[in-house]
């Protein structure tokens, strides 16, 4: 089994949705058994840091890491294991592009711990009490990862190879992957596997003349399962997201959010879609256009639904640009 | 504190514009008043532009100013020459410049004091208290007119007055002790 | 539909007339007026010439009380309706006196929470009823009555709703409850009401102008809007008439008193008797 | 905030209407603050998000975008689309934590040289009052992390000599 | 992008760069960018040896790039395209930075302008980077005009393309031709009898065979650019046939309506009929039926009196509108002016006082076939004594019209004159300033003040009525007093404002208007005459009130225009415009409806959204709207923008 290659699954800032996406792959997860030699999974096995830190560089063939980075811990173990692996995959829509826990950039992280440690009801928290770093226990003094001022994304942190989108990514996505790399048929580096075009491109619905009359949430309207859902006034990501998830919102009627992260061209998948959605807004002078704007709720946590550390205002390598 | 007498008109709001006076008489040509004046209108915003001062806050002329707002309303260049009119009484007033004029010094001031007392005005107290400030024989001159006026009902008796009146006096003194600009 | 009522202190005072009119006219009106609590002098001509900031200050007052309440500021006054409108203005467009009001304010204990809108009553009966409301509700036309319309100066300038050199609104109005509206240059031209105690000189030619053109084009009575203007031209005619050797006297009547009248309301309950020089010779026209 | 903080702005202007009017400013020689760069499109609604989100990534405290008044465009009706965007640009800026200072949309005409250097005067009378834009590379402990990192490696480095490879 | 050699030039532009911004340091710093090989500074850029300089450079360094850092590229950029086109690069390899309008204008600190400079070039620099050759485009010519307005401006220019050769077609919103001219009764400073210059001109237009004229017409829509435009016209019925038609006035006398309605041509003065003939030396001299007015159209009721009394059965109820399309190379707007409506300034009782006039009805008036037969005469028939006239209403006013009107001060001169020679009476003008700087003009001035009128410097304020006569209030400023003066005329000399339609028309052709509603010009003082839409040109008061020489002379200068480019053949049309990348396209039809011109559609068998490249114009709108950055727009794309935005602000 020496040829067997050697895989390492990690989780950061992420739901632990995409491990169990590796799951979901059914019976070809035997398959990628057969293929790989699992050297580190730490929610299915048990492993300490020093057991990383003893491994030598490159003798992690791939390590798929899903998550994004919002902590000192996550942060370090990425580095050690980008150091130790031959090819890094940000794997799913967190490690790619910051995913749902990068929406925590709109705000602070004072602005969080106030919520959760002060101002939400239920909170009794006379002292005042905050994550620390370290803590004088009786046992000794502790540590802890410190909570970073903003999320990042895998590739601001240490250099990747691919991307595996998705949030999660479906299990035709994750095989074509894992049969990309078990082949040694690579795509250039920095490829996301996936489509190149956008979602509409193979999405079936009825396109017309695009306007845009009033906004709407999906919960407001039964939308029509034949017509594009932008043109009945749900803001669909599809035109800026990129092809390869199978449809598997807008099948179910539902406007794409963006999962699979923005399509070869596009530099800033939320403001690109804002803009190409502002165009075709049905109004003509500036009182109608600010009123009708305002009928979008939160275009920020829309159009970034899972991309925002990867604004272009976001968007710098950790610890420099 | 001030480059010159225009800098400091400019200061205040509605004086903003004066630079932009062409001297086209327009507003003499309107006032209804510009007849009886030594400086009209058009020729005050030459004279301040000119720095006059003392000629300017002097004149009685911007005393004549009736606050119909007919030149603000005409003006081809949107000055408000009726704020003006007002910025130079103001002036004029609290650096005490006016040529003396009795009847104007006694009925502001009278009229001042009746809001400051009061908060609300009614014209019996305040004719009574310009008489007495300038010629109690003017009362026998306001007296026929007077009597008709109580005789028709429309002559407040009782004077009236307002519950917050100790506001009024404090917003009426923080706005003095601003210097009033 | 609730106003806010600010009447300014004429109305309490030497226009209790124009007063008892409008209160009869609102009724049939179906308008309920609520006054200002505690309103106070709008500074009139008066404080802006001495005290550019206590200008300011003391109509601001009066819209930070009708700002604790709902509706419209309607105003019958032409002068405290263009003293109110212009500190609205000069809050929106100098920061320094939007400063200072608040700062002002902040220290007396006012606050100011809202803008309210200010309305001349002419205005909002013309807005909100409408001339053809109006003219279904006319009980007595005003048939045969010649008038002139005298809109004054601060109704329409400078910040006025109707045109400043020449207003349409009062002569709708008119013609509305069956009046004869006559031609009449001098609607805006105006009466001297801030000079009349101190340079009656001047004050007495410009209310001479005013009543010559009335009496020339063959008025019966001429109608106003304002307070201010009402007492100039009605209170002062005879001293005027002698000043200028005119013989003919003509009565001033304020929209209001007409208004009540085409609507069938009693000419006692409108004030009508308490002119100077009394309306009724002229009234016996519409009976 | 520093005392001498000189904003860089910066601008976005339509050919024809716009540059034209910062020309006229040139032209009639009015004085306005060097804070200002201006970049040239052929329609203000050629600009995109995308470069403004780029220009507060390149260090800028302010964008001014600027075409033709409503109803003037050169393209008949290009500004339009501007003027459909500008509310939900601004509300997104807003949004990721950019002051609403720092964006400003406006119309400039041809004629407009005197408005156009007072739009800019005043841009930066604003923008010096927020103080400089920060640009979200994250918190102070960077360093600290790193320092965590490399002693972590230490431990590696120390434990290599006895350990033997695990899984 | 490494490997290029970009050459970098900054003009000093005499001292108007260089006193405020320190060139040869901005030179010495832009020599340290990467990729920059040349970098200098020098006087002027634009001279021959400047430009020799960067042509040198190009041939001898191998440049393939180049950056000249100098005026607006809106003044230069084609001068130093060719340059680079001279050196045997495509023009389209250049950017300029703009230091001058931008920078040394502007700006007040020397070390602040320098700094500001270097930025400037950075980002140019950054941009060239990646610039891509693009060759312009030409287009055949088609040797047809357009003329829209036959007033004099509109009959000028018409007249001299069709005597060159050309086809003309000429479009009048009127029933008749000869503008606003043709109600003159003499024109300043010579004058000469508005009509006896005019109507020979209007004859000719009338005969010439290669003018092709549309009265009652307007254009409703104008497709294509410059060298093929295509035109519709909608010609409106006139109910009478023009073949049939002498002209002789016959069903005008027997219209039952006859001095009814008030005659447009004569300002209101006089009275027509619904069948009227419209000045008798109307071109084409045709009857009119107004439909506004005329009895059987307007109820369907009539005794039909005109059709009985029309010998030649000329008549013809049944005409419908009718749609014309031309296919010209170039058109000539030259729709005129409006005339203020002095009821919108009530203090000057126009409309109130029936002797209160404007300059056109005095125009009228004073003219032999007007309505008084050329006597001044007031309302009851009498001559008046004492004639006031008023400058400026309507104009230098910010309640109407910022702008001078620019022909009021000479003609309210004539006005006076008219009056002298014409009555015996008192003749005041009041002004704000005197402004008669034409050729002639001033003497004119100066001969009218010696006939004795008398010239008061202040603007009349008011126009009242006291004592059965009218005044006018103003304060003759030099006196410094308030003056009342009674005349028994008032002659009001009225703005000229932008036609009311102009806005609708500037959309029809797509051009821009300036703030104060006229056409706008390229450029007010180097292209007064082009617009911004190639192939467009202005003519007369259409584009700022002019007088009539100044008219005749843009009617000629913008008639020299379209031949010009009829005289090349082609013509060559920006090459910047949008293309769609097939592969990123995915057919989402958001750009679709974006496109002003319809350059965009939707290919129904590849779903990809296709550019037309004749008919974009490149604006890129649509670039910035593709959600899929599949649309670029050449010379504007993200790449060069977004290079240059991280250059400026580096």
């Amino acid at each position: 089994m020496a040829n067997k290659l050697k895989l390492a699954i990690y989780w950061a800032a992420a739901c632990g949705g995409c491990d169990v996406a590796i799951l979901d792959t059914d019976e070809k997860i035997l398959n990628i058994a057969e293929a790989a030699d699992i050297v580190l999974w730490p929610i299915a096995m048990d492993f300490k840091y020093e057991d990383l830190y003893k491994m030598e560089p490159g003798s992690i063939d791939v390590c798929l890491y899903n998550g994004a980075v919002r902590t000192s811990e996550q942060e370090e173990l990425a580095r050690a294991l980008r150091d130790r692996s031959n090819v890094m995959v940000a794997f799913g829509a967190c490690a790619s592009w910051g995913g749902i826990p990068g929406l925590a950039n709109l705000v602070t992280r004072e602005e969080i711990f106030n919520t959760v440690y002060k101002e939400t009801v239920t909170t009794i928290n006379e002292d005042d009490i905050r994550p620390a770093t370290n803590y004088q226990g009786s046992h000794g003094e502790l540590h802890l990862p410190k909570i970073y001022d903003r999320v990042w994304s895998l590739d601001q942190v240490v250099d990747v190879d691919y991307y595996v989108p998705g949030c999660p990514p479906t299990p035709e996505t994750i095989w074509t992957a894992v049969e990309a790399i078990v082949t040694g048929n690579l795509p250039p580096k920095g490829s996301v596997i996936g489509g190149t075009k956008s979602l509409c491109d193979t999405c079936e619905r009825e396109k017309t003349e695009k306007k845009i009359t009033q906004f709407k949430r999906p919960f407001e309207i039964i939308a029509d399962p034949k017509k594009c859902l932008l043109e009945q006034g749900l803001v669909c990501c599809g035109p800026v997201t990129r092809d390869g998830c199978g449809h598997r919102c807008t099948n179910n009627n539902m406007p794409c959010r963006g999962c699979y992260g923005p399509s070869e061209k596009v530099n800033d998948q939320g403001a690109r879609l804002l803009n190409a959605i502002a165009s075709i807004m049905d109004v003509k002078d500036e009182k109608s256009a600010a009123e009708l704007a305002a009928t979008w709720e939160d275009p920020a946590g829309t159009a970034y639904r899972f991309g925002l550390p990867k604004s272009l205002i976001f968007d710098y390598k950790k610890g420099g640009k | 504190m001030y480059k010159d007498f225009t800098d400091e008109i400019m200061s205040y709001p509605g004086g903003e514009k004066i630079m932009a006076c062409m001297q086209c008489g327009t507003c003499t040509g309107s006032c209804p008043t510009s007849h009886a004046m030594q400086y009209t209108p058009r020729r005050l915003i030459s004279l301040i532009r000119a720095n006059q001062r003392e000629t300017v806050l002097k004149s009685l002329d911007i005393w004549k100013c009736a606050s119909c707002y007919t030149c603000t309303a005409r003006c081809p260049r949107g000055i408000k020459f009726t704020d003006i009119m007002y910025i130079l009484k103001t002036l004029a007033w609290k650096d005490q410049l006016m040529e003396e004029n009795k009847d104007i010094t006694a009925f502001y001031s009278a009229f001042q004091d009746l809001i400051a007392k009061r908060g609300r005005m009614n014209e019996s107290e305040l004719v009574l208290k310009y008489s007495l400030k300038t010629n109690p024989a003017k009362l026998l001159e306001f007296g026929p007119l007077g009597m008709k006026m109580v005789l028709k009902g429309r002559a407040a008796i009782i004077p009236p007055s307002i519950r917050n009146q100790k506001q009024v006096q404090k917003i009426l003194e923080l706005a003095k002790e601003r210097g009033g600009e | 539909m609730i106003y806010q009522y600010y009447p300014g202190c004429s109305l309490h005072a030497s226009a209790r007339d124009y007063d008892e009119s409008v209160q009869g006219v609102v009724k049939s009106l179906a308008m309920e007026l609520k006054e200002v609590p505690d309103w106070n002098c709008c500074g009139a001509t008066i404080t802006p010439s001495l005290n550019q900031l206590q200008s300011q200050i003391l109509p601001a007052r009066n819209l930070a009380l009708a700002a604790e309440n709902r509706g419209d500021v309607v105003v019958p006054c032409n002068a405290c309706y263009m003293s109110l409108k212009k500190i609205q203005y000069n809050m929106a467009k100098y920061k320094v006196v939007r400063e200072k009001v608040t700062e002002i304010f902040g220290q007396a204990g006012l606050r100011l929470t809202g803008m309210p809108k200010v309305r001349h009553l002419l205005e909002v009966i013309l807005e909100d009823v409408g001339l053809e409301k109006i003219k279904q509700m006319v009980k007595k036309p005003l048939k045969d009555l010649k008038v002139v319309n005298y809109s004054g100066c601060q109704l329409v300038r400078p910040l006025g709703f109707d045109n400043p050199e020449d207003p349409q609104a009062l002569d709708n109005l008119m013609s509305a409850l069956g009046a004869e509206v006559l031609p009449f240059s001098q609607k805006t031209h105006c009466c001297g009401g801030s000079l009349i105690t101190t340079q009656p000189d001047l004050a007495f030619q410009m209310v001479d102008s005013i009543l010559e053109e009335s009496r020339a084009v063959g008025a019966d009575m001429v109608v106003v809007t304002c307070p201010m203007c009402q007492l100039n031209l009605d209170a002062y005619q005879d001293q005027v008439n002698r000043k200028f050797n005119r013989t003919l006297q003509v009565p001033i009547t304020y929209f209001t008193q007409l208004m009540g009248l085409a609507l069938g309301l009693n000419k006692n309950q409108l004030g009508l008797q308490r002119g100077i020089i009394s309306p009724f010779k002229a009234l016996e026209k519409i009976g | 905030m520093s005392e001498n903080f000189e904003p860089k702005i910066l601008g976005i202007l339509c050919n024809w209407c716009s540059y034209a009017g910062a020309d006229l400013a040139g032209t009639s020689r009015l004085k306005y603050p060097a804070n200002i760069r201006i970049v040239r499109v052929m329609c203000s609604g050629r600009v995109e998000p995308t470069l403004i989100l780029k220009a507060f990534q390149e260090g800028a405290d302010g964008v001014l975008v600027s075409g033709c008044h409503p109803g003037d465009c050169h393209y008949v009706d290009g500004n339009i689309k501007t003027l459909r965007r500008t509310p939900l640009i601004s509300r997104l800026l807003t949004q990721i934590g950019i002051e609403p200072e720092r964006f400003k949309q406006v119309w400039v005409s041809a004629s407009e040289g005197e408005k156009f250097g007072k739009i800019v005067e005043q841009m930066v009378e604003d923008i010096k009052k927020i103080g400089p834009y920060q640009k979200k590379t994250g918190d102070a402990l960077d360093t600290v992390a790193h320092e965590v990192y490399q002693s972590t490696k230490e431990v590696a480095a120390t434990g290599e000599e006895g350990g033997s490879h695990c899984g | 992008m490494s490997g290029q050699k970009i050459g970098v030039y900054v003009c000093h532009c005499g001292s108007n760069i260089n006193g405020v911004v320190n060139c040869s340091k901005v030179a010495e710093e832009a020599a340290q960018l990467d990729g920059v090989v040349v970098s200098k500074d020098y006087k002027y850029m634009c001279s021959d040896p400047g430009q020799e300089m960067i042509k040198a450079d190009i041939k001898e360094k191998g440049l393939d790039r180049v950056v000249v850092a100098a005026c607006s590229p809106r003044m230069h950029e084609p001068t130093f395209r060719k340059a680079l086109e001279g050196g045997g690069l495509n023009g389209y390899l250049l950017e300029m930075a703009n230091i001058r309008e931008h920078v040394s204008w502007v700006t007040k600190d020397k070390e602040e302008a320098t700094k500001k400079a270097l930025a400037l070039v950075k980002g140019a620099v950054n941009r060239v980077k990646y610039h891509q050759p693009i060759e312009e485009k030409e287009v055949p010519v088609n040797d047809a005009t357009l003329v829209i307005g036959a007033g004099i401006a509109g009959i000028q220019a018409a007249l001299q393309v069709a005597e060159a050769g050309h086809k003309v077609y000429l479009i009048e919103k009127k029933q008749y031709i000869g503008g606003n001219m043709a109600k003159f009764d003499k024109t300043f400073p010579t004058l000469d009898c508005a009509a006896c210059i005019l109507t020979p001109k209007m004859v000719d237009v009338g005969q010439n065979p290669n003018i092709e004229l549309y009265t009652s017409s307007e254009v409703i829509k104008v497709d294509g650019y410059v060298g093929n435009f295509t035109v519709t016209v909608k010609e409106k019925p006139r109910y009478i046939n023009h073949e049939k038609c002498t002209g002789c006035g016959d069903c005008a006398t027997a219209c039952i309506m006859k001095n009814r309605i008030p005659h447009e041509f004569d300002e209101g003065l006089s009275k027509r009929g619904a069948a009227y003939i419209p000045f008798p030396q109307a071109v084409p001299l045709k009857a009119v039926i107004d439909d506004q007015n005329c009895l059987l159209l307007t109820r369907k009721k009539c005794t039909l009196a005109c059709v009985k009394a029309c010998g030649r059965k000329a008549i013809n109820f049944n005409q419908h509108e009718t749609i014309h399309e031309f296919n010209v190379g170039s058109i000539i707007l030259a729709t005129g002016f409006d005339l203020f409506d002095a009821k919108r300034a009530p203090q000057y009782g126009y409309g109130r006082y029936p002797n209160v006039i404007n300059g056109l009805q005095f125009e009228r008036m004073t003219n032999a076939s007007g309505p008084t037969s050329g006597h001044i005469l007031l309302e009851d028939g009498t001559e008046p004594k004492s004639v006031a006239i008023i400058h400026c209403v309507g104009s230098r006013d910010e309640n109407y019209n910022k702008y001078c009107s620019r022909v009021c001060c000479m003609s309210s001169v004539k006005f006076a004159h008219m009056v002298k020679d014409h009555t015996d009476a008192e003749v005041y003008e009041f002004y704000i300033d005197m402004r008669t700087f034409g050729k002639g003009y001033e003497e004119f001035y100066n001969r009218v003040q010696e006939e004795g009128v008398h010239f008061i410097r202040g603007k009349g304020a008011e126009v009242a009525q006291k004592n059965g006569r009218l005044v006018v209030k103003a304060e003759d400023t030099l006196l410094g007093q308030y003056r009342e003066i009674p005349v028994d005329l008032v002659i009001l000399n009225t703005a000229l404002e932008p036609r009311v339609d102009a806005e609708k028309v500037a959309q029809t052709l797509g051009i821009s208007r300036s703030a104060d509603g006229f056409f706008l010009e390229s450029h007010i003082k180097l292209d007064p005459v082009t617009t911004t839409t190639d192939g467009i040109y202005l003519a007369g008061c259409c584009q700022s009130p002019k007088d009539i020489p100044d008219s005749v002379a843009q009617g000629s200068a913008a008639a020299s225009q379209s031949l010009a480019i009829i005289a090349t053949g082609k013509v060559k049309i920006s090459p910047i415009s949008a293309s769609v990348d097939e592969n990123q396209c995915a057919g989402c039809r958001i750009c679709v409806g974006l496109c002003p011109y319809r350059a965009i559609k939707l290919n129904e068998e590849t779903l990809r959204a296709e550019i037309n490249q004749a008919v974009c114009k490149g604006c890129g709108t649509c670039a910035a709207a593709c959600p899929s950055g599949a649309i670029k727009v050449s010379h504007f794309d993200n790449d060069q923008l977004l290079a240059q935005i991280e250059g400026v602000l580096a």
